[in-house]
């Protein structure tokens, strides 16, 4: 009897099921990988300058702070929340730091961390919001965008030209590899934090606790797992990324300004969703969010390149990409819904 | 009305409750749930919690290990005040717990729903390697033998609530609680889960075990406490009831059909089997799920499907229903070859399919019982031709009435009746669709006795009354008393369909389902 | 079996009772808006017949509520199916661009004919939109947030290629009906939409539509088990999503007479989005309300209002509409409401500590 | 190293010998209509020009412009130009330029960058004369009257530059004399919908109007739709002064529902592409070109009216 039942439930795995669902769960991801490639292929094929390795490194220089957003934003959504104050938050770190840095003389060495603080803090009080009054992620963010890009506003209208050395300095250092190719630092910083989401949600407790806070809420409640502090941290968690990315935007912009990272909110989730984490939460990866930036990196990319198309034309295009890429993302990874 | 309650003179010789809860009080918004309801737990004793669907149990659970507040009243863990804010807070105090629906997150491996959040770490980094031998260990203690590294989701229901068990079993904890566990259990698995649970109890832990079996109270339980409509009945050591009494404390009357159905409609089911079958399945098939199997279902008739845990029951009734699509074999409804691709196809023809998951595939949790009562026949007329408000509360009230759901308000939201009761809504779904094959997945899961039988009734109500029933039950007896004929599974693959007559005895069936071949 | 004592309380009303108060906040929300701005303006109530028209700050409150109310309704359908529609702002601004491209170019732009020719013509491309939305979400299973932002981004490209990224004024008197215009002194656009809210409302709740979305929403494996064809059902809301944006750009655009391709509908999405979740329906599908919804983009626009008129300084503009919509989702919030009143009441928090297990005090709830 | 060699140096000079020369434009958007007459222009004048145009639409956004920036410099396009969306945070895609050797010219408004060296030349206009232009027109307007004038203001969007230089030229002007007086000042986000219901909301909160200043035409239409419907005169009971000169507020004002329009000329393709030819050449220029704009009160309007083509 009792070896039925074993070599019944070894059947329970679908023998005859060619992939296991683990992989099945990554296809997406490789499937993500190599429209990419392709679409890379394709630039090559048809711009000059396209083919080279310094233009994949672009796409790092210009995207590394939306990546580190995008990494906050994953978290947040694969506990099927959401969080749209990080595009107002990043604006918010630039201000704060080109106002700290360049009207009240303070060393960039002590602004970083207390934006970062900010950031973190800022996140810690929303996630308390959400979880302790269960009021709706959206509504919590979205006042939280409108307050922190409203406190852009109340610190300058205009926008602050950062003239700090340091800054500056560390904003125009390239660090040279083989080939006279190049990435900023920011590239490196935004890498470092990509590696070690990878690590945090797949490697500690908080990040399988991410998981299952997304897989099934009161679930998670029941098991004993410590819903309420994972949920305020990954806000906060997704606060201190929106901060850093503000500030190697920063970096980038070597200004601070109120306008900043509009709409980046949309970004980032864009570039999660699109790297194939599901908004309903529990299921995705951080390293598909890195595809998902570099999606939308490369697109940009492209029609920059392409350099023909009027204002609207530009807009469509960047859709009809999109909708060629999703399209394809689906059709290739199996026609299932990945919900349900 | 309850006997002074005596501690468990026999074990250990502590007589001071490591968990008791006193004059317990809980007002849910219109339900006063729990009334005064007090229980006590010793070290080392396994005590049954028992009454009606909607007594009351889980929620006492509930109000026990910090999921609810309560209202009202005390708990003391040895012997001090104190409550839980949290399940979490009651797992650090050693108290653990298994909730009645499967509560585990289908997103994330087996592995990780044994051990999450006491993963075996290295250098503050989660050991998988570890982590996925020692979820594998824990499970073989079950005789589970599970790929550990798949997720959860993929599994049948029956096993996910045996990794729900194990689980909890490995908190070691003082007090280990389980609320209706063996609901969707082989005998097999409930006879591993008893081993298991009777070592903890002998290592000193204190079982609180939620069923609505009375052959597994006896067989298992030093204590009953009774609860009937949110109040206390008693508190008996289990010498001290008999099945009947046990019934009627916990009805507060006599149950008058106790008796089962005692016929056996072998007769009519030959007859029947040389008359058109309604359903005809050849060489039906899904890779990965169920081997090809024929199977023909009359009109009136029964089938029971019988296997082990795991052997593709709620596969083939799926293929079936179309709720999953077949890679080949085919078909035919009354002589007439038809496509079930998907759910719509099937109920068209009149098949009507019972989940036994009825959480995650069952119910729509927020709306209200009326509306997942009328769901499924509203679903069918299409919403241009919609079912009157009037008539849409009388269907609710009969079938409310006719399977006694309670709270009887139409208008309350299903998630929050209780497990049994959410069951029979399910029940009235399908039912009220009048369907010509109906395919019941464990439909007595979770429910009491009383309507355990009522529903029995009914299904051979339905079948005399021309319905063809495809009946799946983890209860062999029951299977064997309701059942025309029986098909057996075995590995995903149709090994035996048996005629359901005197030749067949449980240990005939047993045999077969376990050896694959009809002796 | 017996009826159960401890259990027999009213339990009819409840449900009833409980539809009855998740409008009871937002509509006192926004009556404390609306009080708010009286305290400031003594006139703001009132409502004076000007040019044979109603005159008065209401009147501009519903008659600028009109679109996103429009907006709002189609999405509250979107997210009760657990979906959730960004396109909607390029389709606003499609629908203005298309219909004032056609009247602009037509022979006779002051004539009904035109004027009912452009309104079609921006329904039937709405449709369209919404067929494409419908087909990504629930023919290919792109996630309803991806899905639709593919028409965000490209759609407000074609509004302005139609449009040849120019303002297109128009002088059509029919035209201008549909959004500044006014029938029996009422603003048409008030009236417009209430019909079709109204309308919206007869038909799901007195078909089985409404039902059969909340279902949808609810559960969606258990939806397909009960054969509900959920296919279908999405790409009916997201045409209806489109269609009712198409309405509000219609409205937006008439009531400037002018089709702004970049600018029409810009963030509408999220204003809408808001109004749905302030009138209490979940993001995370289900149950919805159509009467909150209503609500919900009223508080919206009255918030708009509120600043203009207590000259609130454009910086800080945001910052007051932050605290605004914390405090209404606060007091939305059950559970703030309960913990508030909760400590106004008790007065005896009696704690217990055990030995070691739990560190904590705990409070016992009574 | 964090120190490389200056790539690229030599692609600078291939214009010189007869080649065609490739422009790389990164325009900030197509916000208005005023941003598309001025897109359209700059196309328009390098066709005739026979430039070869890389355009890059930047959606408003600063990050996609130094995107595109970058772009152009992988391309190495021989000339590059753009209209900065804010003055700053241009200093290290610009400094990435000058090492490849691109020449970079700005068009419509300036940067704040201390180094000038980073780019050739600026062509465009000054928001804030343009505000200040609004502002003398006023001052002489109510010269013999007597206070207060009650102003109301419609910004443009918060923050971006034309309305904070808008706001502060204008501002400049009328704080010499006390009558004037600003009651009200709102966003009106450039649209006119958004001119309109903000107008509306000041025609009921404020008693007494006697200007009204728009950032631009756009909010200036919307806000005469909203003076219309509130049964005033535009232009008679409450003055309008409008910026930017779009054509549409060229027929209100001749309709006497404007009584000023300060332009903000978008016309500099044909400037700009001149400009492009002597730097890819290598000749000196100006490093300030200022376009041709004007002011236009109603009795020019109709004068001005047929030669408008935006
Ligand atoms: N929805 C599903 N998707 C994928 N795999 C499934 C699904 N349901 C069941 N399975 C798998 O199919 C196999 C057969 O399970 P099935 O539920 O048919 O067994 P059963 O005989 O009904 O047993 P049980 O008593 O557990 O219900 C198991 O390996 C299970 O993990
Ligand atoms: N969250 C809730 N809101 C409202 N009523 C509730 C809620 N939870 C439980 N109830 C009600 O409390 C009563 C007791 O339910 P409970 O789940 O404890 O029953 P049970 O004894 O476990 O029954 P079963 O045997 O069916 O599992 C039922 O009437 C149920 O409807
Ligand atoms: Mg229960
Ligand atoms: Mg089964």
């Amino acid at each position: 009897m009792s070896t039925g039942t074993a070599s019944a439930a070894a059947g329970l795995t679908r023998p005859f099921a060619t992939v296991s669902p683990r992989t099945r769960t990554r296809i997406p991801l490789i499937v993500t990988a190599v429209l990419l490639l392709v679409m890379f292929g394709v630039g090559s094929v048809r711009y000059e300058g396209f083919l080279s390795a310094q233009v994949v490194l672009n796409l790092l220089i210009d995207n590394g702070f939306l990546l580190v957003v995008a990494v906050g934003a994953t978290f947040v959504i694969l506990t099927g929340g959401i969080d749209l104050s990080v595009g107002s938050m990043v604006a918010l770190s630039t201000t704060l730091t080109a106002w700290l840095v360049e009207s009240h003389g303070w060393p960039l060495a002590a602004v970083i961390p207390l934006v970062l603080l900010v950031g973190a803090a800022s996140g810690t009080l929303m996630g308390w919001i959400i979880h302790t009054f269960e009021i709706q992620p959206f509504i919590v963010t979205l006042a939280g965008m409108f307050l922190a890009r409203g406190l852009c506003y109340t610190i300058s209208t205009e926008s602050i030209t950062i003239s700090d050395p340091t800054t500056a300095g560390i904003a125009q250092t390239r660090l040279y590899g083989p080939g006279g190719l190049f990435v900023s630092i920011p590239v490196v910083i935004a890498l470092a934090v990509l590696v070690t989401a990878f690590v945090v949600l797949h490697h500690t407790r908080f990040g399988r606790n991410v998981y299952a806070l997304g897989g099934n809420e009161s679930s998670a409640r029941l098991m004993g797992l410590p819903v309420g502090s994972t949920k305020i941290a990954v806000y906060a968690v997704s606060g201190l990324c929106s901060a850093l990315g503000g500030v190697l935007l920063t970096f980038y912009m070597l200004s601070g300004y109120a306008l900043h990272a509009m709409g980046m909110e949309l970004d980032a989730i864009a570039a999660t969703v699109i790297g194939g984490t599901l908004l309903t939460g529990g299921s995705g990866f951080v390293l598909g969010t890195a595809l998902g930036v570099l999606v939308l990196g490369m697109i940009q990319t492209v029609v920059n390149f392409q350099g023909t198309l009027s204002s609207w034309w530009t807009r469509i295009v960047i859709g009809a990409l999109l909708l060629v890429f999703i399209v394809l993302q689906r059709l290739m990874s199996g026609r299932r819904p990945a919900a349900d | 009305m309850a006997t002074p309650p005596t501690p468990r003179p026999t074990d250990s010789g502590d007589p001071q409750p490591v968990l008791e809860a006193q004059g317990i009080r809980k007002q849910f918004p219109g339900v006063l749930a729990l009334d005064g309801v007090a229980l006590r737990l010793f070290p080392g004793e396994v005590h049954a919690l028992m009454g009606e669907n909607g007594a009351g149990k889980s929620t006492l659970i509930k109000v026990l290990t910090g999921v609810h507040p309560a209202d009202g009243g005390t708990i003391l863990v040895d012997g001090r005040p104190h409550v839980f804010a949290d399940p979490l807070q009651a797992q650090q105090a050693g108290v653990s717990t298994v909730y009645q629906e499967v509560n585990l997150c289908p997103n994330i491996s087996v592995a990780e729903n044994v051990l999450i959040g006491r993963e075996p770490r290295r250098f503050g980094l989660i050991h998988w390697s570890a982590m996925r031998q020692r979820a594998a260990e824990l499970l073989t203690e079950l005789d589970l033998g599970l790929d550990v590294t798949s997720l959860l989701g993929s599994h049948s229901l029956a096993v996910q609530q045996l990794v729900a068990i194990v689980r909890a079993v490995d908190v070691s904890a003082k007090v280990l609680v389980l609320d209706e566990p063996t609901s969707s259990l082989d005998r097999e698995e409930v006879a591993q889960l008893f081993t298991l649970v009777r070592r903890l109890r002998d290592r000193g832990v204190a079982i609180l075990f939620v069923t609505h079996f009375l052959d597994q109270v006896f067989d298992l339980c030093d204590r009953v406490t009774i609860l009937r409509n949110g109040r206390l009945e008693g508190e008996y050591p289990i010498g001290e009831l008999t099945p009947v009494t046990l019934v009627q404390r916990m009805i507060g009357g006599e149950l008058a059909t106790l008796d089962q159905l005692s016929v056996r409609a072998h007769e009519e089911a030959a007859q029947r089997a040389t008359s058109e079958p309604f359903l005809q399945a050849r060489r039906l098939t899904r890779t990965g799920s169920v081997e090809p199997y024929d199977l023909d279902i009359h009109a009136g008739e029964v089938i029971g499907l019988a296997g082990l845990l795991g052997s593709g029951r709620t596969e083939v009734a799926r293929l079936l229903f179309g709720a999953d699509s077949a890679d080949a074999g085919e078909v035919s409804i009354e002589g007439r070859k038809v496509l079930l691709r998907t759910p719509r196809h099937a109920i068209a023809r009149g098949i009507a399919f019972c989940s036994e998951n009825r959480k995650s595939e069952g119910l729509v949790g927020e709306l209200t019982v009326r509306e997942n009562i009328v769901l499924a026949l509203q679903a069918a007329r299409g919403w241009t031709r919609p079912l009157s408000r009037t008539k849409q509360d009388e269907l609710a009230r009969h079938w409310i009435q006719a399977l006694d759901i309670r709270p009887g308000d139409p208008e309350a939201q299903v998630r929050h009746l209780s497990g049994g009761n959410q069951q029979k809504v399910l029940l009235a779904r399908w039912l009220l669709t009048a369907p010509r094959l109906l395919i019941l997945d464990e439909p007595t899961r979770g429910i009491d006795i009383g309507a355990k039988a009522e529903i029995q009734k009914l299904v051979a109500r339905l079948a005399g009354e021309g319905t063809a029933v495809l009946f799946i039950s983890a209860e062999l007896e029951e299977v064997l008393r309701l059942s025309h004929r029986i098909a057996v599974l075995r590995d995903h693959r149709m090994v035996a369909t048996l005629t359901n007559d005197d030749t067949v005895t449980p240990e005939r069936l047993l045999t077969t389902i376990a050896t694959g071949a009809d002796s | 079996m017996t009826t159960q004592p401890a259990k027999s309380e009213a339990v009819g009303g409840i449900g009833r009772r409980l539809a009855g108060h998740r409008l009871l906040w937002p509509a006192l929300i926004l009556l404390a808006l609306l009080l708010g701005n009286l305290a400031f303006h003594h006139d703001f109530f009132s409502v004076r017949v000007r040019d044979g028209h109603l005159y008065g700050s209401l009147i501009d409150i519903l008659q600028f509520g009109a679109p996103l109310t429009l907006v709002a309704l189609g999405m509250t359908l979107v997210i009760a199916t657990r979906g959730i529609d960004l396109s909607v702002g390029s389709t606003v601004a499609i629908a203005g661009a298309l219909a004032c491209g056609h009247i602009s170019t037509a022979a006779h732009p002051g004539s009904v004919a035109t004027m009912l020719t452009a309104v079609a013509l921006a329904l039937g491309v709405a449709l369209v939109l919404g067929l494409a939305n419908g087909f990504l979400v629930s023919g290919l299973g792109v996630q309803p947030i991806v899905a639709t932002l593919i028409l965000m981004v490209a759609g407000r490209g074609v509004a302005q290629l139609i449009t040849g990224g120019q303002i297109v004024t128009v002088t059509s008197a029919p035209y201008k009906m549909i959004g500044g215009g006014y029938w029996l002194t009422f603003p048409f656009a008030v009236l417009l939409a209430t019909a079709l809210v109204a309308f919206t409302g007869f038909v799901t709740r007195r078909s089985a539509l409404g039902m059969l979305i909340e279902s949808v929403g609810g559960n969606p494996s258990a939806s397909r088990l009960v054969g509900i064809r959920a296919g279908g059902l999405l790409a009916l809301v997201y045409v209806f999503s489109a269609l009712c944006a198409a309405v509000a750009g219609l409205m937006i655009s008439s009531n400037v007479s002018s089709a702004d391709g970049n600018n029409a509908g810009l963030w509408i999405e999220l204003d809408a989005i808001l109004a749905v979740v302030v009138g209490g329906t979940a993001l995370t599908g289900g149950r919805f309300s159509l009467g909150g919804t209503v609500l919900g983009a009223l508080i919206i626009q009255t918030l708009s209002t509120t600043v203009y008129s207590l000259g609130v300084p454009p910086e800080t503009t945001l910052v007051f509409k932050a605290f605004v919509v914390i405090v209404v989702c606060l007091v939305q919030s059950p559970v703030f409401r309960a913990k508030v009143l909760r400590r106004r009441r008790t007065t005896t928090p009696r704690s217990h500590t055990t030995a070691g297990t739990a560190p904590q005090q705990q409070e016992v709830r009574a | 190293s964090t120190e490389g060699p200056a790539a690229g140096s030599s692609s600078g000079a291939k214009a010189g010998s007869g080649k065609t020369i490739t422009l790389g434009f990164a325009q900030v958007g197509a916000e208005s209509g005023w941003r598309t007459a001025n897109t359209k222009s700059v196309q328009e004048a390098a066709k005739k020009a026979g430039i070869t145009l890389k355009f890059s639409d930047a959606q408003q956004k600063q990050e996609n412009q130094i995107k595109a920036i970058r772009t152009f410099i992988q391309q190495k396009v021989d000339v590059i130009a753009f209209s900065p969306v804010v003055e700053s945070g241009w200093d290290p895609v610009l400094k990435e330029a000058k090492d490849a050797g691109i020449p970079v010219i700005l068009t419509d408004r300036a940067v704040d960058s201390k180094d000038t060296s980073l780019y050739k030349t600026f062509l465009g206009s000054d928001f804030v004369k343009e505000g200040k232009s609004a502002g003398e027109w006023l001052t002489s307007a109510y010269a013999n009257e007597q206070g207060p004038v009650n102003i109301v203001e419609l910004q443009g969007t918060t923050g971006s530059a034309p309305a904070n230089d808008r706001k502060a030229g204008f501002a400049d002007v009328i704080r010499a004399d006390g009558k004037f007086k600003i009651v009200a000042s709102q966003s009106g986000d450039f649209t006119r919908a958004k001119g309109k219901e903000v107008m509306q909301a000041f025609l009921k909160s404020q008693k007494d109007i006697d200007v009204l200043y728009a950032h631009n035409d756009d909010m200036a239409l919307g806000a005469i739709q909203a003076i219309e419907e509130s049964g005033k005169k535009p232009g008679t009971d409450i003055k309008v002064i409008s910026v930017d000169g779009i054509k549409d507020a060229f027929v209100a004002m001749t309709e006497g529902k404007i009584n000023v329009v300060v332009e903000c000329n978008p016309l500099l393709g044909d400037q700009l592409m001149e400009l492009t030819k002597k730097v890819a050449a290598g000749e000196s220029v100006p490093p300030r070109v200022e376009t041709q704009e004007g002011v236009f009160p109603q009795d020019k309007a109709a004068a001005a009216l047929p030669s408008r083509n935006y």
